[in-house]
């Protein structure tokens, strides 16, 4: 099957592209960019399977996808702290005035 | 007696003290009377071991020498000869009595006598291990116990500053002197082969070691430095008058009996060999120890706190003790020299030679711990009673019963200081002054002289205080002058709120001072006593026609004194002690400018070099302190491999000859490369995160590429772990990464060479095969490397299928950041191609359990490393939480009371 | 910590999902790839998950026991195997754990065979499990 | 004659995959701002995903005969989970994104969340 050995090219052509997007400008991109450059791995690896004829990666794919979904979460909940953050630095001035 | 019993007997008895303390701290504290008679048995324990050893096998008898730990040449071997058991049973017949003390002294306090025990316990066991000891390791292990032991006793009051630094001035001093013995000792060992004194005794006998080498002067002078700063001779003498900041048991028996004897002993250990052949050695000890001779009863005149006087006598003691042992050495020295030149100097020679240890300073040791311990043990009473500073006792005798006996008991105690008549020390005296003539005799050469006249000087200085103890104590009260003092020191002073108990436990205050007081008379005025109760230390010959063959005269009576210079010289001292004593002279206070010696090196390290040394390494800045770590790292391993860049072993086989795995082969690693080389650019915090994260999975990516599935698993899930872990950390830590971007050259140089550093290891690492160790399985093939003989005995040996020979097994990964998983990326090459012909599933037996060969490795065959794994993951989780836990509980950051679980106030209407 | 009810209903369905997926993998660990070691990771991931998503105190609810003491119990089962096989005296390894190779083959399609090695990888597990989940845990309450 | 077929079925399959993911990368490099990218990049990666499993599935299947349940199961299970992760991760990281006032693009019209549309 030559025909995977172009496919596996395709999936290189995208990976790069999606670098690009890690110099963008807002943290939310590129935690967009991460995600999706994570779920391009898993095709690669799909592919990569197919390749070797191996079904052991099936499992693999499995446990990406539920890893880098949780990735995106905890990106999701870093991007929201600052939020936080702000807020305690409000109540410091409450507090100081206050004191 | 077998040597191995005698062996474990003198051991038991060593460590009989310890166990009881120990074993004390399990009664519960406010029975007293139970852990006194507990530790009781302890010294008392020791004392008869030591018995049943002497009666049986003897003074000197032979021990078996156990191995314990011979690559460090320390083993147990004792030496219980003759100044080795005279010097355990001093430690633990004075045990007995400062035990006694110590309940007397503390009264009903139950939880400093609880405190106390374990503690003065450790010290006995240190202190006799010491005597005993043979092998220089043992021997050192022994003495930083004293040192220990002594720093925890000091430091009795831990509230009050003053005890503590005191403590902190003795251990410290003590432990500089002990590491010079110690590196002594090695040196000593290391150059003659001997680790053991009777070992060294024997080659210096059979004349094996010369010493005119220097690395032998080395050794000599760092032992000196050891028994210096121990017994506190001149340079080192300031930390002894501090360590009176401890409670007076403590004085009594470390400070003035035993501990500050160890240095002493040690040069009694050392003195038949070293004295003999070293030239150097009267040289440094007699002049030192007559300076602190006469330097410690000088200043001790002056002092007005009975204990401080107390302890400069002893400094100067020591100081006679040591300079003892160096007019020792000229007249063994001379002896040897001179061969038969008359009858006298034969007779001392032989006397001399016939036993190692010279009989004087067994008896100068024995009479100076018959009177400075009840002296110190007195002191403590009266300071029990009522104050410690001489001008206020004035007219103590009058006080009552009480005060009446302790200040007999103090006088008689004293008198033996003043070393007059009919006292044992008047004996040992005299004997320091006859060496002092027999020097002056033979050698002649006008330094004598010097040393007589400090002789004399020292006895004045001690006749002088006793008589101003004399004077002040037995002095008519006057009455006006009494009240006033009176009420406000009865109660103000005085240790503490003990309130002084009558009847047995009072007298315990004084009746210990008064059995050993009375040693000190015994022997004095009757020889044939000394003879009965120490004689059998000295088998070769008896003290008293020892003493006799020495003076030379027939005198039976007390009067055993030689009529020629040494007779004299004490007539001259108690004259002048008592015209000084009691005239006003020398009466205002001097202290000793040696006092501040400590405290202003103390200021200097801490204030003036410190912040200096500190700014220099704590830049405070993580980066920094990461940064020099990974440059250390790098330039170590240049060093390491010593510019051979050649050396790299590049694997066999050619790793991407299959075209499918060369392109995606390039990408991933391109993107691996890519991605790392981009970290040290990017600004911003966060997004640094997520390229690590791009960077492990390309990584993950490439071990898939390699068919190894189950490290890109774990390499995964570790990356995501990290990821999260990281944000949460984000979001804590403020932001302080400097914006320049000065830096970023520096990161990237730094990172590239810890990447190739770690791109060489791991190639290394996974294709070392050891000629000389070929990994063998089970028939006897031996194998290429790590990977093919786990391959082989996992669980079906592979060897059952054939392995196309081309197949390549020592797969090179670049580098792989999984830190648990780097020794097994070659053999998941193996593990890849396991699996990877799925016809036949390669079930490997006997080997391992399971045919997922990483698995098998991870838990069958490296079961144990991955136990300690697991252990230490635990570990640091535990660390985790105690460490945030405790911080959260102070609350120091300012807990906003207004927050929620939920989150931000937008969000809070779903949450 | 910003949750959503989207998020915890997609928890409610992954979470559990990959709870079992992880012990998939345990129980396949010896055979195919897959193991204690990773098993544990996706297990404390999906607890991670879940945690963000409902918060400490539920997950401390669905623990049978608190994660702390996932790691003594992993710790003494690791030791336990180790021991287990030293007792009885097998001179395989005096420190590493015995091989009770018992070769239960339930006659189904799957020839499973349990090996001593499991227990010690179950121990494996639950330190793994109980270290990330126990820090992440502490961290984030460290964040309110 | 029927693995033919299937092969067909696989490369079918796999150019579909293969194109939406090329959808979801480009999508995520051209759109303007935050929101429009996600759009893109969530949407075609879950159905790329899809449709690579089933070629994989299909693949492995017909290449050998070994344990096809299990494949199948992984490759279901796989689908479903993308189709519950993908829109719960998206939906998340755009409040996130809504939260820190990620950069918007002018040619916005409404902002819901503030100034609801009054119908």
């Amino acid at each position: 099957f030559t025909i995977d050995i172009c496919i596996v090219m395709i999936a290189v052509g995208m990976l790069m592209c999606v670098i690009r997007l890690l110099k963008s400008p807002h943290l939310a991109d590129r935690a967009l960019a991460s995600d999706t450059l994570g779920v391009e791995l898993i095709g690669m690896v799909i592919l990569l399977g197919m390749r070797f004829m191996t079904s052991a990666f099936i499992d693999g794919v499995l446990i990406l996808s539920l890893l880098s979904f949780a990735g995106t979460v905890a990106m999701a909940q870093y991007i929201a702290r600052p939020h936080l953050r702000h807020k305690q630095v409000k109540s410091n001035e409450k507090l100081e005035d206050l004191a | 007696m077998t040597p191995d019993s005698a062996t474990w007997l003198l051991m038991a008895a060593i460590f009989c003290p310890l166990i009881c303390g120990t074993v004390s701290l399990l009664i519960p504290r406010p029975f007293i009377l139970p852990r006194l008679l507990l530790i009781l048995c302890g010294p008392v324990g020791a004392l008869l071991m030591l018995g049943h050893f002497t009666f049986h096998s003897g003074v000197g008898g032979d021990t078996a020498f156990v191995e314990w730990m011979p690559l460090l040449h320390l083993n147990i071997a004792l030496n219980p000869d003759h100044l080795g058991l005279f010097f355990a049973y001093l430690v633990s017949g004075i045990g007995v009595c400062i035990v006694l003390y110590a309940r007397g002294y503390f009264g009903k306090d139950a939880d400093s006598l609880f405190r106390f025990y374990p503690y003065l316990m450790i010290f006995m066991t240190a202190m006799i291990g010491v005597a005993l000891s043979d092998n220089y390791m043992m021997l050192m292990m022994f003495w930083e116990m004293t040192s220990i032991s002594s720093f925890l006793l000091i430091g009795w009051e831990r509230d009050t500053p003053l005890s503590v630094r005191n403590a902190m001035q003795a251990f410290i001093v003590t432990g500089a002197g002990g590491l010079c013995m110690l590196a002594g000792l090695i040196f000593l060992g290391v150059h003659t082969g001997e680790w053991t004194i009777t070992g060294l005794l024997t080659a210096v006998q059979h004349g094996q070691i010369d010493f005119s080498a220097t690395p032998m002067k080395v050794c000599f002078v760092l032992l000196f430095l050891g028994a210096a700063t121990k017994s506190a001779q001149f340079p080192f003498q300031f930390w002894l008058p501090g360590a009176m900041a401890a409670p007076t048991p403590v004085s009594a028996y470390l400070h003035s009996a035993t501990m500050v004897k160890a240095g002493v002993f040690i040069t009694g250990r050392f003195w038949p060999i070293m004295a003999a052949n070293l030239e150097l050695w009267p040289m440094i000890i007699v002049p030192l120890g007559a300076f602190t001779m006469v330097y410690g009863a000088f200043v001790a005149l002056q002092k007005t706190d009975l204990k401080k006087i107390f302890a400069y006598t002893t400094v100067s003691q020591l100081g006679l003790l040591m300079c003892m042992y160096g007019l020792a050495a000229y007249k063994y020295g001379h002896g040897e020299a001179h061969g038969g030149e008359h009858a006298e100097a034969e007779g001392m020679a032989h006397a001399a030679a016939a036993a190692p240890n010279l009989i004087w300073d067994v008896t100068q040791i024995l009479n100076h711990a018959f009177y400075k311990a009840p002296l110190f043990i007195l002191a403590g009473a009266i300071g029990h009673i009522a104050t410690r500073e001489l001008p206020d006792l004035k007219g103590f005798y009058h006080k009552g019963g009480q005060a009446k006996i302790m200040t007999i008991v103090l006088l008689l105690a004293g008198y033996g200081l003043a070393a007059g008549p009919f006292t044992l020390s008047f004996t040992a005296k005299e004997f320091f002054f006859y060496q002092i003539a027999h020097a002056l005799e033979t050698t002649s050469n006008p330094m004598f002289w010097i040393l007589v006249a400090a002789g004399i000087a020292t006895g004045m200085f001690n006749v002088a205080i006793f008589i101003r103890l004399c004077t002040t104590m037995l002095a008519k009260p006057d009455e006006k002058h009494d009240e006033q003092h009176h009420d406000d020191h009865a109660h103000g002073h005085g240790h503490g709120e003990h309130e002084h108990e009558t009847g047995f436990y009072a007298a315990l205050l004084w009746i210990p001072g008064a059995i050993i007081v009375a040693f000190q008379y015994i022997c004095g005025m009757i020889p044939y006593a000394y003879d009965y109760l120490f004689g059998w230390l000295d088998p070769s010959k008896h003290f008293y026609d020892g003493f006799h063959t020495l003076m030379g005269n027939e005198l039976p009576l007390v009067w055993d004194a030689h009529l020629g210079l040494p007779l004299v010289m004490s007539l001259i001292a108690i004259g002048l002690g008592c015209a000084l004593g009691f005239g006003k002279f020398l009466r205002g206070t001097f202290n000793d400018p040696c006092d501040h010696l400590y405290p202003g090196f103390y200021t200097m390290t801490t204030k003036v070099v410190g912040p200096r040394a500190f700014g220099l390494v704590q830049r405070g800045h993580a980066g920094f302190y990461v940064g020099a770590v990974l440059v250390a790292m790098v330039a170590l391993f240049v060093w390491s491999i010593g510019g051979k860049f050649g050396s790299l072993v590049w694997p066999e086989g050619a790793v991407t000859e299959t075209f499918a795995q060369l392109l995606p082969g390039l990408l991933l690693c391109g993107m691996v490369c890519l991605t790392a080389l981009l970290l040290p650019v990017v600004m911003n915090r966060a997004s640094r995160v997520l390229i690590l994260g791009m960077c492990g999975f390309s990584v993950a990516g490439v071990y898939y590429l390699y068919k190894a599935p189950d490290l890109a698993l774990t390499q995964l899930s570790i990356e995501i772990v990290s990821i999260i872990l990281f944000l949460l950390v984000l979001s804590l830590v403020p932001d302080l990464t400097p914006k320049t971007r000065k830096a970023v050259p520096i990161r990237l140089v730094i990172s590239i060479c810890v990447g190739l550093v770690m791109f060489w290891l791991t190639l290394s690492s996974t294709n070392v095969n050891r000629p000389e160790m070929p990994y063998v399985n089970k028939d006897g093939q031996n194998l290429p490397n790590l990977g093919e003989y786990f391959l082989r005995n996992s669980h079906h040996g592979i060897d059952s299928m054939a392995v196309p020979e081309n197949q390549v097994y020592g797969g090179v990964v670049s580098k792989a950041i999984d830190p648990n998983e780097v020794h097994d990326n070659a053999l998941d090459e193996a593990v890849s191609h396991a699996t990877q012909d799925g016809e036949k599933s390669y079930l490997i037996h006997h080997g391992g359990g399971g045919n997922n060969v990483v698995n098998v490795i991870l838990v069958d065959f490296r079961g144990f490393d991955t136990m300690g794994e697991i252990t230490v993951l635990g570990l640091a989780a535990m660390g985790v939480w105690t460490l945030l836990r405790r911080r959260k509980k102070s609350g120091d950051y300012n807990d906003p009371s207004d927050f929620e679980d939920s989150g931000p106030e937008p969000l809070k209407a779903e949450g | 910590m910003c949750t959503s009810v989207i998020l915890k209903v997609g928890a409610r369905l992954i979470v559990p999902l990959s709870l079992v997926f992880a012990m998939y993998i345990y129980f396949k660990g010896h055979q195919t790839p897959g193991g204690g070691f990773v098993a544990g990771l996706v297990a404390s991931v999906a607890l991670i998950v879940h945690r963000m998503s409902f918060g400490s105190d539920s997950l401390r609810r669905m623990l049978p026991i608190s994660e702390r003491y996932f790691i003594a119990v992993g710790l003494t089962l690791a030791l336990g195997t180790g021991m287990g096989a030293y007792l009885q005296g097998l001179p395989f390894f005096t420190s590493a754990h015995g091989y009770l190779h018992l070769p239960t083959t339930i006659e189904h399609t799957y020839d499973f065979e349990w090996a001593s090695v499991m227990a010690f990888d179950l121990g494996v597990f639950l330190v793994v499990t109980g270290v990330v989940v126990g820090m992440i845990d502490v961290l984030s309450k460290e964040i309110q | 004659m029927l693995n033919i077929i299937l092969d067909i079925l696989v490369i079918a399959f796999l150019i579909f995959g293969i194109f939406f993911m090329f959808v979801a990368a480009f999508g995520l490099l051209r759109l303007p701002d935050v929101y429009h990218r996600m759009h893109a990049a969530t949407k075609g990666v879950t159905l790329g995903i899809s449709g690579l499993m089933i070629a994989a599935a299909i693949h492995h299947a017909q290449a050998h005969d070994a344990n096809v349940v299990n494949i199948i199961a992984n490759v279901v299970l796989v689908i479903m989970f993308q189709f519950i992760a993908n829109p719960v991760g998206s939906h998340l990281l755009a409040k996130a994104a809504k939260l820190d006032n990620a950069p918007v693009w002018e040619g916005q019209i409404a902002d819901e969340e503030h100034n609801p549309v009054s119908e």
